[in-house]
């Protein structure tokens, strides 16, 4: 009778079918140019539907980004590779510690480490992430000190925020990381307004808000790309396209959309879609993205193309739902190899300095964790004082709250 | 001293705090250029700019959403959603956000925020712009809920939201912004300027939050009212010959428990108004509270009279909306006991 | 300090300003071609930021959509222009009537009355409009007896709804008329659901939301233009652009979005934008998305672009933040007029005709006003009993609302 | 009989029901080809294909949106949100326009519509994998919510839910998916194979809505408890020794206030029971209807244990959850009076 007939978006491989990566189209390094900061939305869309990328498959740095990068300081470098290894090393000894029963849940970031990191060492001081629950490489970028970090992961007397949030919702105002909130999508226009007060104080700062490509779909994703378009404030709009939701493909938040930069031109906000694994493109377009905020020439967003190697917490079990190899088959690589080859080409890095650092950097977090373990874990827990349940919930505590406390013996 | 109808009282509140606190903004639907439905917000954006008084796009949670990345930032919005009815879309930026920000980081980012909202019936608004969400807010731990019945209230109360650190939901019973209404629709509509408490100073006062006004004094039963329902208490208390209590809310969370057990515990009878439908409306919360507290003191059921639980009609408006001969019949009942 | 300035969009003229339409570009008729059902969200950029225009200045249809519509039967156009007069007949009417206190509230839709009577014609008996208030002509257009309809308006018993609603906010379920909610854009997503439901029961039928140019700002704009890119369901997403919502310029709700027809595409959903005052403009898309839809090739969106000559409502005074004089100049004219001229062009009407027309119709309306409110006005309220209230809150009526119903003395 | 946990309860009810109707179909994030975060959906897709059993994008009013538009439509969709935590965003859509679409259109249009969704803490889930937002529900006319503690009730409510006219909200105490929870979370974990209500038929059978059930017979005191709380309350009454009566409410409106009565103006004594914050919450409605049914049979003041007023906390959980012994005190000291 009809002709009708809905669609559901698929992967291109479930568990047991061969990898299929042929959807996905990796243009060469070096071809898109370097846009003026004041980009219009209507000029955005090359940028929008390609993909900025700077270090060709020999890890050499090609075409008007690496230009306008310049070449970054081997120091610079080493530092981003590192703090990429710190990560790697808290993830593993904390997925660890999450399988031993230690905390509660985890969450890894294997694969998308590049973003975060080199991003964040484009901001200044003042400047204020809304990071998601998968952006900790921001603290680890910021030099964040690691004590108070698995302090908070679990939950014990080091936490800053004694006890009160799920591991990995950090907080730390000073580091410029806002308090992760677990509901999706409602961070981002908090950024916007944090933007929006930056421009109306006049404080020079801008703003960084981040997203998943999952939570793209969420309403608040639309009046954070609403507002920036009307008011035009500082932010600059990360969108984390890792290829998956939990168990649900990108392609069901994407739907007919080209690209998830492309449905930010949409709203008229100028958009770019970058290699995330791809550590010298991302520095490049961050610090062009971040100096346009800066400078006044308004918001603009970033999809930053990438993938969720590891589970989606300590929950997740990906075989259920995808290829078990299909992070090794990823085409855009992993973002250490790919930095790591870059400096070794440039002389600034070997294969065994490589070893040793890793090894060095899981020594020095797995210390930290045998100390910071020692204040309590799951196992053995030394949570702060059950009354910091009543502290904060208001700045001055309400006579009702007081008698709940004291009903509870406090 | 000036007379003011409450929505000027509400104006010359953000007017006041405009003035004196740099950090304070004001934006919501048709609020900027042209002020506001209720024109709360008329002439501010002439007076202070756009970058302090501006219109957005119709979407509240953005609203709500921007003002708190911009308390977090450390200004203070006080915002405005059209109708109360429209604050659904805003729920979860205040209840999950808004509400838990300063607890949850520990005291690193607040959010210092006032939600404004006009609320209630009585304006033949049907279903979309007559609700009465207060139970919705007073359910969040780290909101705190308020409702003025008077001009001098709604500005006290105001600037006192906006200095507050923590996000106050601000509801405005609207049909008391020109006058007290005394449940009598067909009668004579009352304007501000006739009542006592439409004397309002032009500057800076507050009225704490937290604390409940007795608006008449009584021995034989205590009245729990809140906005519009305060003067549909007066005029059945009157016709009902009964020497009442009337207490006037005006704050529901933090509740001011001490001053209705007191009450209670004199008189020994309750009874609690309030438009909103009955079911887990903030009635409940209130009786639950006074039978606990003042058990051996009560010598009659707690009665509440109340919207029906149904959606809030349009044409049978006056059957809905409890009237002036149901809080009598209460009344009696009540004494009854 | 810092050189981020907000931005605050501005209507081009405020009272006592000239009108000042000179950024509105208005193309000639007949540039834009027809694309084939099938059109991709890619090759639609064109449609999405064009107009697609029939008539030509003197009312001659030319190009290809005029061709593509053929020439419409003469008695169907006067059917149009006799509706539009209707509806403004009725508006004049109620209007009148909200003034003298016989109805708490009314809406006019002057200047839009084209674009639902164009539409309606084109649906099919079981397709359903998800309406806004703005779109009371879509009843008239489907032949709504004008006693239920203006019962409604007066809340009185011959209001099918029998008062529980604002007066506009229709319901009528056969003449493929969703129950109006007073929500803004809540009703744009459940249309994709209903489409969903149509292609899933395979029934051949389609859905048509729509939403104004303000609540394209609403948070289901997003979740219906999404789910339409998404799931790919016979629906017609409509957006009645007429510059304002209430006191607000629609440049806040744009932003910097070129058109809200090319926020569409950034979802991938296709999407045009048409004069609304050019009823052969209007029929002619309409016959194309509707067949579109019909034929499974998935949603499209449509920009009609038109003009909010009357006040927002009847609580409304549209001189306090525009020029008086601006409908006047609104550049694309008077649907009816433009209608009216075609049709004299024709030789298919006269001046006569035309006011004679409008003259019938008002009598028809004012005799059908005086009968329904014999049946109760605002003045003389006669509204559907008090129990009405109780009843339908449920299927089956439980314990504690028959409690309450005889706590109210029934 | 089969042995069901309460997952493969929920799970069969959407068999049973995807089986025999045409028009229920199931949907919401990662329900689909995976079966649900908790795998309450498991193998469905597999069994009945994409077009009656599919994935979302992450859009909570976009899932109950288009669910009532196909309810509308005259289908039964039985979607799922993630977390009770994460129902805001569609809060809108359910009580502005599910609760309210049969009334306000006079019966042309209904919502025959089921929200499922996982409520409630203990299992160290933070603030926003633990909440109970029940009372923001039962204070909107037009809504049914339903909450089951056992795999046998669990499958027969979501059917008669799935089967309802009117829009359902279906919460679902994620403690005791696998087994009933004593209260005790360092102890053994019992599992539902190991309790009566864990047999659980494989064919279409029905729990009414709207009817309590009493897990406990008694004569001293009444508990009102639902979902996790209902083990709480055996084992607290184990405890304390007394002689209480347990009442399981099963579906909160409706309420079946006819058994909560009887049972109350026998014992005289009532304390009610829930995780959500206090003030506001259900426990208030519950305490407000009894007080007025009972007030002469009374003899003690009612009293509420519950969540404290402040967002559940991740490492404090059992300084949270309304523990056992807070139970038995709160029924010492009712005893007492
Ligand atoms: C409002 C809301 N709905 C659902 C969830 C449950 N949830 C947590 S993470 C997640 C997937 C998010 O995917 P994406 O945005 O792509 O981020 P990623 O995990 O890939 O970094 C979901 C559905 C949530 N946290 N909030
Ligand atoms: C969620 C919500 N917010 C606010 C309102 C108040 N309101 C009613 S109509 C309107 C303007 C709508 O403008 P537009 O969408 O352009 O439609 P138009 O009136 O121009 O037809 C507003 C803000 C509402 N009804 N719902
Ligand atoms: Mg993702
Ligand atoms: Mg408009």
């Amino acid at each position: 009778m009809s002709d009708a007939k809905l669609t559901f978006p698929h992967p291109p491989a479930r568990p047991n079918q061969p990898v299929d990566f042929s959807n996905i189209v990796v243009p060469k390094a070096g071809l898109l140019p370097v846009p003026p900061l004041d980009l219009a939305p209507q000029d955005a869309q090359p940028f929008a539907r390609g993909l900025i990328r700077v270090m060709d498959d020999t890890g050499t740095p090609v075409g008007p980004w690496a230009e306008y990068l310049g070449e970054m300081p081997a120091d610079d470098l080493r530092k981003g590779l590192r703090d990429m290894l710190k990560m790697r090393a808290i993830d593993r000894r904390m997925q660890n510690a999450q399988r031993q029963g230690k905390t509660s849940f985890y969450m890894q970031s294997t694969g998308e480490e590049a973003i975060g990191c080199a991003f964040q060492r484009q901001l200044q001081q003042g400047d204020m992430n809304f990071p998601t629950y998968r952006q900790q490489i921001l603290l680890v970028a910021a030099d964040y000190p690691l004590e108070p970090m698995l302090g908070q992961l679990y939950s014990n007397d080091l936490d800053p925020l004694e006890g009160r949030q799920l591991p990995i919702m950090h907080s730390a105002r000073d580091y410029g990381y806002f308090s992760v909130s677990g509901n999706l999508g409602t961070q981002y226009v908090q950024a916007v307004g944090w933007a929006m007060a930056c421009a109306l104080r006049g404080d020079g700062k801008i703003a960084a808000a981040w997203i998943g490509d999952g939570a793209t779909a969420s309403n608040d994703f639309h009046s954070a790309m609403l507002s920036a378009s009307v008011y035009q404030p500082p932010v600059v709009l990360n969108i984390v396209n890792n290829q998956w939701a939990i168990s649900t493909y990108t392609g069901v938040a994407a739907g007919k959309s080209e690209t998830y930069a492309a449905r930010a031109l949409g709203y008229g906000v100028p958009a770019l879609r970058v290699d995330g694994n791809d550590f010298l493109a991302v520095s490049a377009v961050s610090r062009w993205a971040i100096e346009r905020a800066r400078k006044g020439f308004g918001p603009v967003a970033i999809e930053w193309f990438t993938y969720r190697a590891a589970a989606h917490s300590s929950s997740d079990d990906p075989s259920a739902y995808r290829p078990k190899d299909e992070a090794q088959a990823w085409p855009l690589g992993d973002p250490v190899d790919r930095l790591k080859a870059h400096l070794i080409d440039r002389g600034e890095w070997s294969e065994e300095r490589h070893v040793q650092a890793g090894a060095e950097l899981l020594d020095e977090v797995t210390q930290v964790q045998k100390q910071v373990e020692a204040h309590g874990t799951l196992v053995n827990p030394q949570p702060a004082s059950p009354t910091a349940i009543f502290n904060g919930v208001y700045a001055d505590m309400p006579e009702h709250l007081r008698r709940q406390r004291q009903e509870m013996g406090y | 001293m000036a007379r003011m109808t409450m929505i000027e009282a509400l104006r010359s509140a953000m007017d006041v705090k405009l003035s004196d606190d740099p950090g304070v903004i004001v934006f919501g639907e048709d609020v900027g250029y042209f002020g506001g439905v209720f024109r709360c917000t008329a002439g501010l954006q002439a007076k202070y700019g756009e970058e302090r008084v501006f219109d957005t796009p119709i979407n509240e949670s953005a609203i709500v959403g921007l003002a708190i990345g911009m308390a977090a930032h450390g200004m203070r919005p006080c915002v405005e959603i059209q109708f109360a009815d429209y604050v659904y879309p805003a729920y979860d930026q205040i209840t999950q956000e808004a509400a838990r920000l300063r607890h949850r980081s520990n005291q690193q980012f607040t959010c210092p925020m006032v939600v404004r909202m006009p609320t209630g019936g009585g304006i033949f608004g049907g279903q979309t712009h007559s609700q009465s969400p207060e139970a919705l807010f007073t359910h969040v731990a780290g909101l705190k809920v308020v409702i003025p019945s008077t001009p001098y209230d709604a500005k006290g109360l105001l600037i006192a939201a906006i200095e507050d650190p923590d996000p106050v939901i601000f509801l405005e019973p609207k049909r008391i912004y020109n006058g007290p209404f005394y449940g009598d629709h067909a009668g004579k509509s009352v304007p501000w300027s006739a009542h006592p408490a439409g004397e309002v100073p032009e500057d800076h006062y507050i009225v704490p939050l937290g604390r409940a006004a007795i608006r008449r004094e009584g021995a034989d039963l205590t009245i729990l009212a809140y906005g519009t329902m305060v003067y549909v208490a007066e005029r059945a208390v009157e016709q009902a010959g009964i020497d009442a209590e009337i207490i006037d809310l005006r704050t529901l969370l933090p509740l001011d428990l001490a001053t209705i057990v007191a009450s209670v515990e004199k008189t020994g009878r309750c009874v609690v108004l309030h438009e909103a439908t009955r079911t887990s409306g903030f009635g409940a919360e209130l009786i639950a509270e006074v039978q606990q507290a003042c058990f051996w003191h009560l010598r009659a059921p707690l009665l509440r009279v109340t919207g029906w639980d149904a959606p809030y009609p349009h044409a049978q408006e006056w059957d809905y909306f409890p009237s002036v001969s149901r809080v009598v019949a209460a009344l009696a009942k009540v004494m009854e006991d």
